[in-house]
């Protein structure tokens, strides 16, 4: 019934099947709003953090989602500024799994707040010197870029495209993305950067702090590697998710491994880096602070294998395998690794969150244990129901994949 | 963030605690509780959710029998001289600007994003879980010196400010100087109130004012002084198990060390 | 023109943009979160001139001489009061809290009447003071019929609760235990008379067995003074104090010397050292000092050493540092300020003796002036009184309880309790909402220590007669209460016998007299001291003759209740504003936490957080186990003031109560009743 | 093409304008009078009648001797001389009768009103007159309305932060947060 707003020439399923698997989906969703309208009620008292816990879940879910998303900015500017031209194939695709994760994470971020009413003292009380002030600005910015980004997308709807006012504007969207795609760059690299400086500057936390360069901790330029390391790859992560579940092909492999081949380069970079910046932290700072390696770590759900994980196992080993062509050629290694690619960076999301403030820093104190209740996984949850909604809509009735037509004759 | 740049200030209100003194009584803790108008909690057993701006940790030797010991640490806010708190705050709900040297928290200003909390490692932050709402009628035993916080903001120990204020306006009234207040003008009230004076508190660059030699003395350090974050509060205890505990030695094995790290 | 669709969303569109051209939203936006700084259901400061007044708290069990600071008439916080020479500034924890239990929930709000099983109806006060003549009328002149329980030491209430007893043809007025009742009795053993008192601030070594004088026992923070004194910041100490006890408390914390001791030692460990001393040349004139010696002589170190784990040369650098010191004095004391045997005072004071301290360290105070002419001595305790309410020996018709709370605070208080049930009419005479209270057919609402008249003479432990006086600090009560005395007072003026005063402040009035101080300077905060009177003491061998020393049992720990006084006492459960200070190791949501050593938790086959019950006589506690290295072996320490069946929120049905599973026997000898060394059974649930 | 048609039928930009110009009156004007609600103090008081009568402000604003401001003054003051009627003025007679008599403090309304979180020194802006902050009240013979704002509560003449911030910095004093908030 609803088939005359599809994109041209493509198939899609019934809309009662459609009809149900949203309504599946928004169960998840209003389960999760009415956490939100709780927390907003009574305050975040009903979450699961604490005295020792002010950050938790929410923070590990916003700079992992963050980082993820970080395929919008990061292919934009392949293919706008340095004109990859084939990324073209996917490069719709980003921008909505950008703006899915970006917009969460800000829905998130009004949630984590004690005031949310006075969210807007960021804006106009801002502390120029906070890394957080930093993130709080790219953010919304960049938030905003990409709605414009994702604008002409939902303009060329089919039947909204048939008018002239909004196909020309579309279009002269379109002309000028490389524009709004240079902004995004510039903002995304900043506050992704910040996000990782907001951990480097915490001079009390030893196992976050870093020295660094100018006003900018080293963790200020690992944490900008490490999301443009794996922010490509998630977006063909979900695209290949799209494919299995709607059985269609939507963008070939050689785009796919491409991406693979972008987010391959950055990890290795990303990950050489992390290597020495860990040998320079356990080696040079933990003793200058009086505290050793060993001390940052403890029983099972703090133990180094969580380091060694993220490190090695999700790390080095996807890197290696992103960037040798025989393994990133073959469908299945390629996913195998994007998997690994995604789960290390969203494990050093959360050591820097929790690990270093579970830590006693004071040596008469105790290791402390955190454990997000059930309101903070509805909250995050409804996060992700809700990219799933949009994402689902847009698969519908937008043109989001302009290989797909040709590829599924 | 400047992070090692500790700001100056002609006046440094500071805190020497000696800890060989306190009994570990716990009436600084009321005391603070009842200047600050922290509302009491039904079950304040769960410190993952109270409110202690000062609190009195239980530190141990370790040992058994005859050679056990045990030592009280009341813990008030460092007022840092060079404060991990202050630079993250985006939105300026907290500074150390004012001559004194008291790290401020804003709680009109605090949006409770946590991150102050996150950044201090005497854990002297806390979150206010819950709007303070009193037993009937225990709210005309509030005191002036300090505003009821709503929930959802940051609050800490700032060494009873009010009581800073008040000072100085009575040396104005008395036609004192009152930005030179003599020792013992002004006084929180866990310093007031501890039975065995366990807690002095003064000028830290004063002569006139007694803390100045305490915090030089031989047996006086501070807390986590290697993480550089130069605490106005001092402790002094001549047990050197209690000096030990009071900053990490991994390293050099040696209390007392005042290096920071560069 | 109609408007269509496309013109309504231009109007719109329009009316968007020129909103944002006006202050509507930015306004709004600001207002909105300054509304955020001031929520409506968030309590105002209140504002106006802020005082301070003297007044005399005697929330704490010693009382603190205080100033409580007003704003606008209202008080708010309390402060030490540096003019009075027994505080010198300084304020207990529990009297720290004093202003916000004025409002404490469990405040009882006015008279009320039992009409049920725990139901109560509020009555006015002419019906209830009537109801209380008529009860009294009934059972006037009756010996026996008639009793009253007393739980203030200090006060010279209790004169007036004995002058009325007296009466009305009754002699039944009985003190809760405490410290100086068995301290007297002790001195008695010891061939003398009187209260003894302790001058910690002139001498330069204290040794504190069991007695933990600076969190508990005595006049806590004059004693916590006189330690302070000694120990300049940043100086050297001048005096050296020991703790010997049965746990590493907050005064061993302070000491520079602890050794743990049982709780069923103390005399062996007092007689142990006596022996030490003895060998080391210590002699003294006193007429059973060769009896003394022999008896001591059984006590060696090492015969010492194994029966109580403690070893051997930890007492003897003790001995030696006893005897090095120029003005040594020993304090014995049970660990929780009751319940300790005579005996136990006895061994500990005969080392003053031994050193030849007694008039100096130690003195004896003289007996004080009664006010109220008919006032008997105080020297019967309620322990022993509801034992034989219990068995029906005694069978009183009226029991007035006055600041006690028998039901919660005597050895075996659930037997306590059910004889309380034997009797037909209670009045409890108290400010809160106690566990007697709750089982008492009338409740007389008592006012709060800053709305009353009150008076403290010679509390427990001061080495001179001291006497302090208080008069209200705020006009109106904040409940419909009255004074108990004026009460009892205008109830004897109704039985037609006079003691000769209307009101409780001319009753102190009439006893600064007697005294010779000046009741307007002691109101004002200030303070009377007198002289101790002179008098040797013997050494009590032939009392001490009855020590036996401890045997190591397998089955059962010695249980030592400790007291830390911020958690309040007998008659007052924690303040709200102090369970901040209790540990999350001593009480977790409504689990209290019994310490005891590893090896002790060995030998019983329990760990850390494992869940035990403790049990002895009748009675059973339940809670769980934390690990502290600080408890002497075998011995199993335990929290006072947790377990509340009363009161409110805050405090009812927190952890579990260590009176009910304390054991009285008779002391050998002395027949007194003790429970100082109880011993328990531990066994996981 | 059908929409197009309509489209004409409209009048191009003017419906917007419409709405805009609307918007900007309700925003400019409308918004700023309901904001607020209108009070006026429980007694007529007259400050002008009192300096005739030769007083000064200190003689009931006046400082205590702990240096903090004892603001508006109490019955025990007022009684002074108005324990009972002495006047022919009406607003004498209410405070008299409804308030003096009745022991019961008036519940005056502060124009410049801060909240619990200020703390605000009087006698450190002693040098400063009166004026200068407050209304001049002085020269009134009735009170002017009190304008509370709706939604934060606060009084219209209540000072902004920006306000003091401003002074402060022209004189040289310290704009730390600490100076003003407790």
């Amino acid at each position: 019934m609803d088939r005359a707003l599809f994109p041209d020439g493509v198939e899609r399923c019934s809309f009662g099947k459609f009809v149900l698997w949203m309504g599946f989906i928004s169960a998840f969703f209003l389960f999760g709003l009415y956490a939100m309208l709780l927390i907003f009620y009574k305050g975040i008292v009903v979450t699961g953090l604490d005295n020792y816990f002010g950050f938790g879940l929410w923070i590990t879910f916003d700079l992992a989602v963050i980082a993820l998303g970080a395929g919008a900015f990061f292919t934009g500017f392949l293919k706008y500024i340095l004109k990859i031209d084939q990324l073209k194939n996917i490069i719709n695709l980003t921008v909505i799994v950008g703006f899915i994760c970006y917009s969460g994470a800000m829905l998130v971020l009004t949630m984590d707040i004690g005031q949310p009413i006075r969210a807007w003292f960021g804006y106009w009380h801002p502390n120029v010197h906070s890394m957080l002030t930093e993130v709080i600005f790219c953010i919304t910015c960049y938030c905003l870029v990409l709605v414009i980004e994702f604008v002409p997308l939902v303009l060329e709807q089919k039947q909204l495209n048939k008018i002239p006012f909004l196909h020309h504007l579309a279009h002269n969207m379109h002309v000028n993305m490389a524009l709004f795609a240079g902004i995004g760059a510039f903002l995304s690299t900043f506050h992704q950067g910040s996000l990782g400086g907001m951990y480097g500057v915490l001079q009390g936390r030893p196992y976050a702090f870093r020295e660094g360069f100018f006003i900018w901790p080293w963790t200020f330029f690992l944490f900008v590697l490490s999301a443009v390391g794996c922010g490509p790859i998630f977006t063909v992560l979900c695209c290949t998710l799209m494919e299995k579940m709607t059985g269609r092909k939507l963008v070939d492999f050689k785009t796919k491994a491409l991406m693979g081949k972008i987010a391959g380069t950055m990890l290795t970079v990303y990950i050489f880096f992390k290597i020495l910046d860990t040998w320079a932290w356990a080696n040079n700072y933990l003793p200058s602070v009086g505290m050793t390696f060993d001390q940052m770590f403890y029983g099972v759900i703090y133990g180094k294998w969580l380091m060694f994980t993220e490190i090695i196992l999700c790390g080095l080993v996807p890197a290696i395998m992103l960037i040798t062509p025989s393994i990133r050629n073959n469908p299945t290694l390629l996913y195998t690794a994007g998997i690994l690619d995604c789960i290390g960076i969203s494990l050093n999301r959360y050591l820097f969150t929790v690990q270093s403030i579970a830590m006693p820093i004071l040596p008469f104190d105790n290791w402390q244990f955190y454990a997000p209740n059930w309101a903070e996984w509805a909250t995050s949850g409804m996060i992700v129901a809700y990219g799933i909604l949009v994402m689902s809509l847009s698969y519908r009735y937008l043109p989001v994949f302009p290989q797909e037509r040709g590829m599924n004759k | 963030m400047a992070h090692g740049a500790t700001k100056e200030f002609k006046v440094t209100w500071g805190m020497v605690i000696d800890l060989d003194k306190c009994t570990g009584c716990g009436a600084c803790m009321t005391a603070c509780q009842v200047e600050n108008n922290i509302a009491p909690m039904v079950d304040a057993s769960n410190k993952m959710r109270t409110l202690s701006w000062m609190l009195v940790f239980e530190l141990s030797n370790k040992k058994s029998g005859a050679e056990a010991e045990v030592a009280y640490l009341p813990r008030p806010c460092m007022q840092c001289g060079n404060p991990a708190c202050v630079p993250v705050c985006p939105v300026v709900a907290t500074e150390k600007n004012e001559e004194g040297g008291i790290v401020s928290q804003i709680y009109p200003r605090c949006i409770g994003c946590r991150y102050c909390m996150a950044a201090c490692p005497y854990h002297a932050r806390y979150f206010n879980w819950e709007d303070p709402i009193f037993p009937k009628g225990m709210e005309k035993a509030l005191s002036p010196s300090t505003s009821a916080r709503p929930r959802g903001v940051v609050e800490k120990c700032n060494f009873c400010h009010t009581r800073f204020m008040e000072a100085k306006d009575k040396a104005r009234q008395e036609g004192g100087n009152p930005e030179g207040l003599a020792d013992g003008a002004y006084m929180p009230a866990c310093a007031e109130i501890c039975p065995t004076g366990a807690i002095s508190f003064g000028d830290v660059k004063n002569k006139e004012h007694k803390v100045f030699d305490l915090a030089q003395g031989k047996d006086a350090f501070r807390l986590l002084e290697k993480l550089g974050l130069n605490p106005q509060v001092y402790y002094v205890s001549k047990r050197e198990w209690v000096r030990k505990l009071g900053d990490n030695y991994a390293a050099t094995g040696k209390p007392g060390a005042a290096k920071k790290h560069s | 023109m109609g408007l269509d669709r496309r013109g309504f969303v231009k109007i719109v569109v329009g009316g968007v943009a020129g909103t944002l051209f006006t202050p509507v939203i930015w306004k709004s936006l600001d207002d909105v979160s300054i509304w955020s700084q001031n929520w409506p259901w968030i309590p105002r400061l209140n504002k106006g001139e802020v005082k301070s007044k003297a007044a005399l708290s005697k929330l704490c069990p010693a009382g603190c001489a205080v100033k409580v600071k007003t704003v606008g008439g209202l008080p708010f916080a309390v402060v030490g009061n540096t003019a009075n020479p027994l505080s010198k500034g300084g304020v207990c924890p529990v009297c720290a809290a004093g202003a916000q239990l004025m409002y404490s929930p469990a405040r009882v709000k006015s008279p009320m009447k039992k009409v049920g099983e725990g139901k109560f109806e509020a009555i006015k006060w002419e019906d209830a003071e009537a109801l209380l003549v008529e009860k009294l009328t009934a059972l006037k002149g009756q010996n026996g019929k008639i009793a009253a329980i007393n739980g203030d030491e200090t006060g010279s209430a209790g004169e007036v609760l004995s002058g009325l007893l007296a009466g009305l043809g009754n002699s039944g007025c009985y003190m809760m235990p405490g410290e100086k009742f068995v301290a007297e009795k002790g001195v008695k053993l010891m061939g003398g008379s009187g209260q003894p008192g302790f001058d910690i601030a002139g001498s330069d070594l204290v040794l504190m067995i069991g007695a933990d004088a600076l969190d508990s026992w005595g006049t806590t923070v004059a004693n916590q003074k006189a330690f302070a004194a000694t120990r300049p910041t940043g100086g050297v100490a001048t005096a050296k104090f020991v703790y010997a006890g049965p746990v590493l408390n907050h005064t061993a914390a302070v000491s520079d010397k602890f050794l743990p001791v049982p709780p069923t030692a103390t005399a062996a460990f007092a007689l142990g050292l006596a022996n030490l001393l003895i060998n080391a040349g210590a002699v003294c004139s006193a007429p059973d000092f060769a009896e003394y010696k022999a008896l001591a002589a059984k006590y060696t170190a090492e015969e010492v050493e194994k029966a109580t784990g403690l070893k051997a040369e930890s007492m003897k650098e003790l001995a030696a540092l006893i005897k090095a010191a120029k003005a040594p004095l020993v304090i014995a004391g049970a660990s929780f300020g009751q319940g300790a045997g005579a005996l136990d005072f006895v061994a500990g004071a005969s080392l003053n003796v031994l050193l030849g301290r007694v008039g100096g360290g130690m003195t004896l105070l003289p007996a004080a002036p009664k006010a109220v002419a008919g006032a008997g001595a105080s020297d019967k305790d309620a322990g022993s009184f509801l034992a034989d309410v219990s068995t029906g020996k005694a069978a009183p018709g009226v029991l007035l309880v006055y600041e006690a709370n028998p039901a919660y605070a005597l050895p075996q208080a659930g037997d306590m309790a059910k004889a309380l049930g034997n009797i037909a009419f209670k009045v409890s005479f108290s400010t809160y909402m106690d566990e007697t209270a709750s089982l008492c057919d009338l409740i007389l609402p008592a006012p709060h220590p800053f709305e009353r008249y009150d008076d403290n003479l010679n509390p427990y432990g001061v080495a001179k007669p001291t006497y302090l006086a208080g008069k209200p600090v705020v006009q109106k009560p904040v409940a419909d209460c009255k004074d108990p005395v004026d009460v009892l007072l205008g109830a004897a003026a109704k039985l037609g016998l006079s003691l000769g005063f209307d009101t409780y402040a001319d009753v102190i009035k009439a006893k600064a007299k007697a005294l010779g101080a000046d009741f307007d300077a002691l109101v004002a905060g200030g303070i009377w001291t007198g002289e101790a009177k002179g008098g040797s003491l013997n050494l009590g061998a032939s009392a001490l003759a009855k020590v036996a020393m401890p045997k190591a049992d397998d089955k059962t720990l010695a249980l030592a209740p400790m007291s830390n006084q911020a958690y309040g006492s007998a008659t007052l459960a924690t303040p709200p504003a102090n369970l901040l200070a209790v540990r999350d190791t001593e009480l977790s949501g409504k689990d209290l936490f019994v310490q005891m050593n590893a090896a002790t938790a060995k030998k019983v086959g329990v760990a850390e957080g494992a869940r035990v019950k403790l049990s002895a006589g009748k009675g059973e506690l339940k809670a769980r186990v934390h690990l502290n290295e600080g408890v002497a072996p075998g011995t199993v320490a335990v929290l006072l003031g947790f377990g509340r069946s009363a009161w409110d929120e805050f405090t009812k049905g927190k952890g579990d109560n260590v009176y009910k599973i304390l054991t009285v026997s008779d002391e050998a000898g002395t027949g007194l009743k003790v429970w100082a060394g109880s011993t328990v059974t531990v066994a996981k649930v | 093409m059908e929409e197009k048609k309509q489209c004409k039928g409209c009048g191009g930009a003017l419906p917007f304008l419409i709405g805009f110009v609307a918007m900007l009156v309700v925003g400019w004007v409308v918004f700023p009078k309901v904001i607020y609600s209108q009070k006026t103090q429980p007694v007529r008081f007259s400050h002008k009648i009192h300096q005739e009568q030769g007083m000064e402000c200190a003689n009931c604003h006046a400082f205590r001797d702990d240096g903090s401001y004892a603001g508006l003054p109490k019955n025990e003051k007022c009684q002074e001389c108005h324990a009972d009627v002495v006047g022919s003025d009406p607003a004498e007679k209410v405070y008299v009768e409804q308030y003096a008599q009745k022991n019961k403090e008036v519940p005056w309304l502060v124009y410049q009103y801060q909240p619990d979180n200020v703390f605000f020194s009087h006698k450190a802006h002693e040098s400063f007159e009166c004026k200068e902050c407050h209304l001049e009240v002085g020269k009134m013979d009735t009170p002017p309305v009190y304008y509370e704002n709706r939604l934060s509560g606060y009084s219209k003449q209540t000072m902004k932060m920006w306000q003091c911030e401003r002074c402060h910095a022209e004189n040289g004093v310290s704009n730390a947060c600490h100076v003003c908030h407790k």
